[in-house]
């Protein structure tokens, strides 16, 4: 019989979310006997290169988390002319139209819906400290130049405001860079220029945005306990945070199971090929919450380790 | 034995022989003169010598001892200095780091500023060169940057001293300067190497002589007392030339060029002069006396402040060379490194550049008349390559200058056409080939400028000379008045009346 | 014979033979390379890079220097689709791409020639400015297309090849045409050699320079609009970093940065060999991080062997 | 008395002179930008790219360009962590760092200058192959540090200031030192002022030229601990892009391109400004995609502003 090939592409491959989403789908491929060809892509030429770089080697289907989901119809469209099948991971295709392309098989979690998860985070722990809205400063640590970015961080601040925060307290901290560098830099302007505010909390597009901002404020004399950072992600960046001996701001971080995304969209895929057995057309994960205390139990209940 | 000795040196550059099989020796406290056509490797021994460029055979020994150098900091080891024919200065450093460069007297890495600079200013001082050795090197006239560059013949305590046509861009004033400087130097038992392609300074400077033709060994004279300058022509050119400058009377015909009191940043007092048509008009001055600045102005190379000109009775308003051209006016620049030559090209682009927009349509090139032009003045001027592909950095020092001469020569429907030292470098041949080139120019009925520091050459092809000093044009005198002495006054800063009025 | 092969191998041409016979061992030992499909994709996949090249080429033969092409590729495939979505006409829609092209690389021209202002500055200025543009104009989100015609622009085929594939043909011709055979190009490699000396020789510097800007503006709005067509919107973000791939395929092709030195034939092995780089990774199957090491690798290989052959040439 | 006001303008230290005026705009317009807190998060923000920037400005003003300073300074940080966790001292992780910089740096200089590799090519292959490294050698993930005095490095404050903003002083200093007063100083501005001559004056071109580079790593190797200890862990991804920055900064700060023109001060200014605006514009509440306007705006008007400036030096 024909070798089955299957593709996994991903918009960026150097994050550890993406390294986790590979290893998972390997741990698959291993155990079905299956060939995974791993390609990054960080734009959209790119990508319509590696699915004709897949039609060419011979590959019977792919799993995709496109770098902008604006290129639903190339997608769908470059799929069908090498003939691949087509399911997405992590972020869902939309049409022209702006609306969700139904026909692909999609695994994810929508950002709005982690980001409201981090907002929920952030409340709870506010209120286990017993803070006042009123005189906490929430530190939005944005890039929004990423799509997926903002509706994260939107997210966010639609649950803070839903409790009681002022929308004049949560200020903008753009990066230039989705590093923590630059978060750091941006979310030190913050502090400075709002000094009298001795409270904060701080949420960004992932772990090492709102590291920046934890980092920020311990270098402006700002206590471990005067802030409540959560990200999203929950790989070594965060983990080591709570590795350290000391807690620090980083309160928290969502963590969304690549295991699920990987092993299973790899697999799902496989059997579309080889047993021609087509996956649901829509699955949605949800994100768990891990803090400095649990956080070996729950990587573990999400099945990473 | 000889102090200095060359045996069997020969070396290849690709596609061309430069030196095959040179063999002669020089004594200690002797100025010994290199004659030789442009190209015929002058330049390449004196590179090898230095250590720039690695022989393909042969030795030389110093003193008795074999030299061998892998790098120019080898050769300044064993005690040799090199003068290189092109200027080889910093612009951004200054005049002391300059001439200390490579040697800088430093302690721990520290460069001593200090010493460095009082050290500079005084053997300048001693050399009777009036430079501010604080001053940067980009701020200096060509004129004062050569003179920099033969400073470094007397930094180091050298035992070799090559010294590569100093003087093509001084003026007589300066080149004393050199003269005395070479005679101390041979007073104190140094090797001097001289090249140059001025017989006079040849025969007034060196005890002994090489020539070299073709990269062999053409002739060498332990003596100069019984060798006259034309036998040392022949040896060079292989054949003799009785009148290098071959002028004949010429009818002149209206103005062609009027420059009424223009001036700019670098020439403050306004000048004003004509030329007529079919007119040879020469400048002449000491380095510094502002005649290439005047040249520039007047190509609007650099932009006048005031002033009007008129080319044939009609107004010329150029902002830049490309529109002076287009108002038949060109120039050929002095500095043919910085403001000539086209690097990384080959000879053929470099001749065609300007003139080729005459023979595109719709800005698409000709090829086959592109190859006519450039190897009708490959042929007319002499110039020795071995293709017409060849990059143009490759050529020998008066091989470039005859190249940028044939873009300018080329060029057709041009009414005024200055020339800027335009011998610069070149041989006693095809110097009168020039010459003629010129004549013909002139009877065609062009007018013709020509900025000289080489006296001789002013006197000989000009049919009138103006004579500028500080800036302002000091003298004039036509062909009947021409008089070393009258001309030499005219141009020297302390005579503040001009010499010569021409009626 | 050796003495023909050697002349072949050193000669002008020796960058191309050395990628020949490259391109012969990778057909024969990677497997899937040679066949239709894949060098179809790897065309296709080098279309923008291609095309910014050539004037790239221009840009660094004249001494110049370019950073803002990649955002002017976004922003022209921007404005590409939302004035075709607004007019509801196509032709409309890369009219004005091309027109937005142009206009920024003008605006560089003029600043640049004009003002004397540092090339690299400039451009990394209007870089900064037609990125913000991009962003602003679609509020950082990628704008779909209306009219499905419009994906025509590259999926169309031409005797079975995609019509941008074509288009980089077609204008590797025209500008080899250009750099060789007119007035312009060779006004080009000239001020690169020596600005001051062409300006003394009747060179139009400043127009000459301004002139290169606008062109880089315009492939650039032609590069963007096909970009947009194949990724089926246009993208605020695309072609961040674009300027580094262009520039090295170029250096890489022999272009000297310090001006003066440039031919078609070397800028297209340039980008080929970079395209190619990338298409055998993913068809071995190179890891993501072993990607890096394999690219750097690479590029030394290249410019290594072209400079053993060209001393070879020197020591002939 | 206007004579010496105009002197002052349009000396050697006019952009010095511009950028305190402007400095002193700013402090007077944007509300909280001239307090103590800021002043200091202002500094620490322009570190890594003012360290980077010493030494990369002896690179371009030998006429050398280095890609690779964003990689080193991340595969520095990634061993400083890993050295120090592996060994439990933070002496040996910052000499491993320091160490592994000036190897790349080293191995940059070596092949530039000995089988004359354009610089834009090797230290774009290194960008890659160091990038590579750092991901291969954590597996693509951050690394904690397990000893948190390690975060001292960072922390640790002197009379008040930031040890960081510190370490930039003196390298500044030292740096400005080498550049104008010793051997190695001038024959850098030599080299690239020009090659030829130097070479032919005796000058150790090679050498210097390895020496520059190895340098640079060497000082990349310093940024990179520094940062490293900053974000409290070592990130393969961290300082992409930062070579463009650095050598921004340097070129708005005068240092030509073309080699042989440098100042210290003109450099320190070019990073302060670009860190002002940065911080400027985030104090001023700009949003992301006007910052990128914004940010080009200032680029364009400083270097004209510089520019007028000379010209005006020139006519006078
Ligand atoms: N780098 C090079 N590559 C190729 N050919 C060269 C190179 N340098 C010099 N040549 C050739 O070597 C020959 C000798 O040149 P050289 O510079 O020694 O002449 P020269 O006697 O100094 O002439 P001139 O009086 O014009 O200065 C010339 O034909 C020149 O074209
Ligand atoms: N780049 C420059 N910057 C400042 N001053 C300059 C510069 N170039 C020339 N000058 C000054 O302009 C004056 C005239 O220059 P220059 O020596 O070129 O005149 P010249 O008559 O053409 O002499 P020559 O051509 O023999 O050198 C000199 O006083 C010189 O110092
Ligand atoms: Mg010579
Ligand atoms: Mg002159």
């Amino acid at each position: 019989a024909q070798e089955t090939k299957i593709g996994f592409i991903v918009k960026q491959p150097e994050e550890p979310w993406f390294q986790d989403e590979w290893k998972f789908a390997d741990q698959a491929a291993k155990e079905k006997g299956f060939t995974l060809v791993k390609i990054g892509a960080e734009d959209g030429e790119k990508l319509m290169s590696a699915i004709d770089n897949l039609g060419a080697q011979g590959a019977q289907g792919f799993v995709v988390c496109t770098p902008d989901v604006k290129l639903g119809p190339g997608i769908v469209a470059k799929a069908a002319a090498n003939n691949l099948k087509l399911m997405t991971v992590d972020d869902r295709l939309v049409g022209a139209d702006g609306k969700p392309i139904e026909e692909v098989p999609h695994m994810g979690i929508s950002a709005t819906k982690i980001g409201e998860a981090v907002g929920q985070a952030i409340v709870d722990e506010m209120k286990a400290r017993g803070w006042n809205a009123d005189e906490v400063g929430a530190i939005r640590v944005s890039y929004d130049q990423l799509p997926t970015a903002v509706d994260r961080v939107e997210g966010a601040i639609s649950v803070l405001k839903a409790n009681g925060f002022k929308a004049e307290n949560i200020f903008d901290a753009p990066q230039a860079k989705t590093d923590t560098e630059a978060a750091l830099n941006a979310a030190t302007v913050v502090l400075n220029k709002n000094a009298n505010i001795k409270k904060w909390v701080a949420f960004g597009l992932n772990d090492e945005a709102v590291l920046g901002a934890v980092r920020a404020s311990e270098s402006v004399g700002i206590p471990a306990d005067g802030m409540i950072g959560v990200g999203i992600g929950g790989a070594d960046s965060a983990i080591n945070e709570f590795k350290k001996p000391t807690a620090t701001g980083f309160v928290g971080s969502v963590i969304i199971s690549p295991k699920r995304h990987g092993y299973e969209t790899a697999l799902n895929m496989y059997d579309w090929v080889a047993n021609n057995k087509e996956p649901e057309k829509l699955i949605l994960t949800a994100g768990a919450l891990a803090k400095r205390g649990d956080y070996e139990a729950v990587r573990k209940d999400l099945g990473i380790e | 034995m000889s102090f200095l000795e060359f045996s069997h040196i020969s070396k290849t550059y690709p596609g061309v022989k430069a030196l095959s099989d040179v063999s002669f020796s020089v004594e200690k406290g002797a100025v010994h003169g290199l004659m030789g056509e442009n190209g015929a490797g002058k330049s390449t021994l004196i590179r090898v010598l230095s250590g720039d460029q690695q022989a393909d055979g042969g030795e030389i020994t110093i003193d008795g001892q074999a030299q061998k150098y892998a790098s120019t900091r080898d050769a300044f080891h064993a005690g040799v200095i090199v003068i290189h024919q092109e200027l080889q200065l910093v612009p951004e450093l200054t005049v002391a780091e300059n001439l200390r460069l490579g040697r800088f007297p430093a302690n721990a890495g520290v460069i001593q500023a200090r010493q460095m600079f009082s050290e500079v200013g005084e053997k300048l001082k001693s050399a009777g060169i009036d430079i501010d050795p604080r001053r940067k090197v980009k701020t200096l006239s060509i004129g004062e940057r050569q003179m920099v560059e033969i400073a470094k013949a007397i930094m180091l305590d050298a035992r070799v001293i090559a010294l590569d046509e100093p003087t093509s861009s001084l003026s007589s004033r300066e080149s004393e300067i050199l003269f005395a400087l070479i005679e101390r130097l041979r007073a104190e038992g140094k090797v001097i190497l001289y090249i140059s392609h001025r017989l006079d300074e040849v025969f007034r400077l060196c005890d002994s002589l090489t020539v070299l033709r073709d990269g062999k060994l053409a002739a060498h004279h332990a003596s100069l007392r019984d060798v006259t300058r034309e036998q040392v022509v022949a040896e060079m050119v292989g054949r003799e030339i009785s009148n290098v400058w071959g002028w004949r009377p010429r009818k002149l015909g209206e103005v062609r060029l009027k420059v009424d009191g223009i001036s700019g940043e670098k020439l403050r007092q306004p000048a004003s002069f004509d030329v007529h048509a079919g007119e040879i008009l020469g400048f002449f001055g000491l380095i510094g006396a502002g005649r290439s600045e005047l040249m520039r102005l007047v190509y609007a190379a650099d932009a006048a402040t005031t002033g009007k000109i008129t080319v044939d009775g009609k107004p010329v308003r150029s902002a830049d060379p490309h529109q002076a051209i287009r108002s038949g006016i060109v120039l050929c620049s002095e500095d043919r490194k910085h403001d000539g030559i086209i690097q990384g090209r080959s000879l053929e682009e470099n001749i065609n550049i300007s003139s080729r927009r005459h023979h595109t349509r719709f800005g698409i090139l000709n090829p086959q008349k592109e190859i006519e032009v450039a190897e009708t003045f490959i042929k007319k001027l002499k110039v020795r390559t071995p293709s017409r592909k060849q990059d143009i950095v490759n050529l020998s020092g008066g091989n470039q200058q005859k190249v940028i001469l044939g873009r300018w020569l080329s060029e057709e429907g041009i009414r005024v056409l200055i020339v800027d030292e335009p011998t610069r470098g070149i041989d006693v041949g095809a110097k009168s080939e020039i010459y003629h080139i010129l004549y013909q120019l002139a009877e065609d009925g062009m007018a013709i400028v020509v900025v000289s520091s080489e006296l001789p050459e002013v006197m000989g092809i000009c049919d009138r000379i103006l004579v500028m000093c500080g800036g302002r044009i000091s003298g004039e005198l036509k062909r009947d008045q021409f008089a070393e002495q009258a001309i030499l006054a005219a141009a020297l800063p302390d005579k503040k009346t001009p010499t010569a009025i021409a009626s | 014979m050796t003495n023909q092969l050697k002349r072949i191998l050193l000669g002008d041409q020796g960058l191309v033979v050395i990628f020949v016979v490259a391109f012969a061992l990778v057909a024969l030992l990677v497997p899937n390379f040679l066949t239709e499909r894949n060098i179809l994709g790897l065309l296709q996949s080098v279309v923008t890079v291609g095309i910014v090249a050539c004037t790239m080429m221009f840009c660094l033969a004249a001494r110049d220097f370019d950073l803002s092409v990649g955002s002017i590729v976004a922003f022209a495939g921007m404005v590409a689709v939302m004035a075709s979505n607004a007019t509801g006409s196509i032709f409309v829609g890369v009219l004005a791409a091309l027109l937005c092209g142009s206009i920024v690389g003008l605006f560089n021209g003029l600043v640049i020639a004009k003002f004397r202002i540092n090339a690299l500055i400039t451009t990394l200025a209007t870089m900064q400015i037609v990125r913000g543009l991009a962003l602003i104009s679609s509020d950082g989100r990628a704008v779909g297309i209306n009219d499905p015609n419009f994906y025509q622009l590259a999926l169309s085929k031409l005797v079975g090849i995609p019509t941008p594939i074509w288009v980089l043909a077609v204008l590797f011709l025209i500008f080899g045409f250009v750099l060789n055979r007119t007035v312009f190009g060779k006004n080009t490699l000239a001020i690169g050699g020596n600005p001051e000396a062409s300006r003394l020789a009747g060179v139009n510097v400043d127009r000459t320079r301004i002139w290169i800007f606008a062109l880089q503006g315009l492939v650039c709005g032609i590069a963007g609009i096909l970009l947009a067509s194949r990724i089926t919107s246009g993208q605020p973000n695309a072609a961040v970093g674009l300027e580094l791939s262009v520039i090295s395929a170029c250096v890489l092709g022999g272009v000297s940065l310090a001006g003066g030195r440039a031919t078609m034939a070397g800028v297209i092995v340039g980008v080929m060999i970079m395209g190619i780089a990338e298409n055998v990774m993913n068809l071995l199957n190179i890891p993501a991080f072993y990607q890096y090491i394999v690219r750097g690798v690479i590029l030394l290989l290249a410019v290594l062997l072209d400079n053993l052959r060209s001393s070879a040439l020197g020591r002939r």
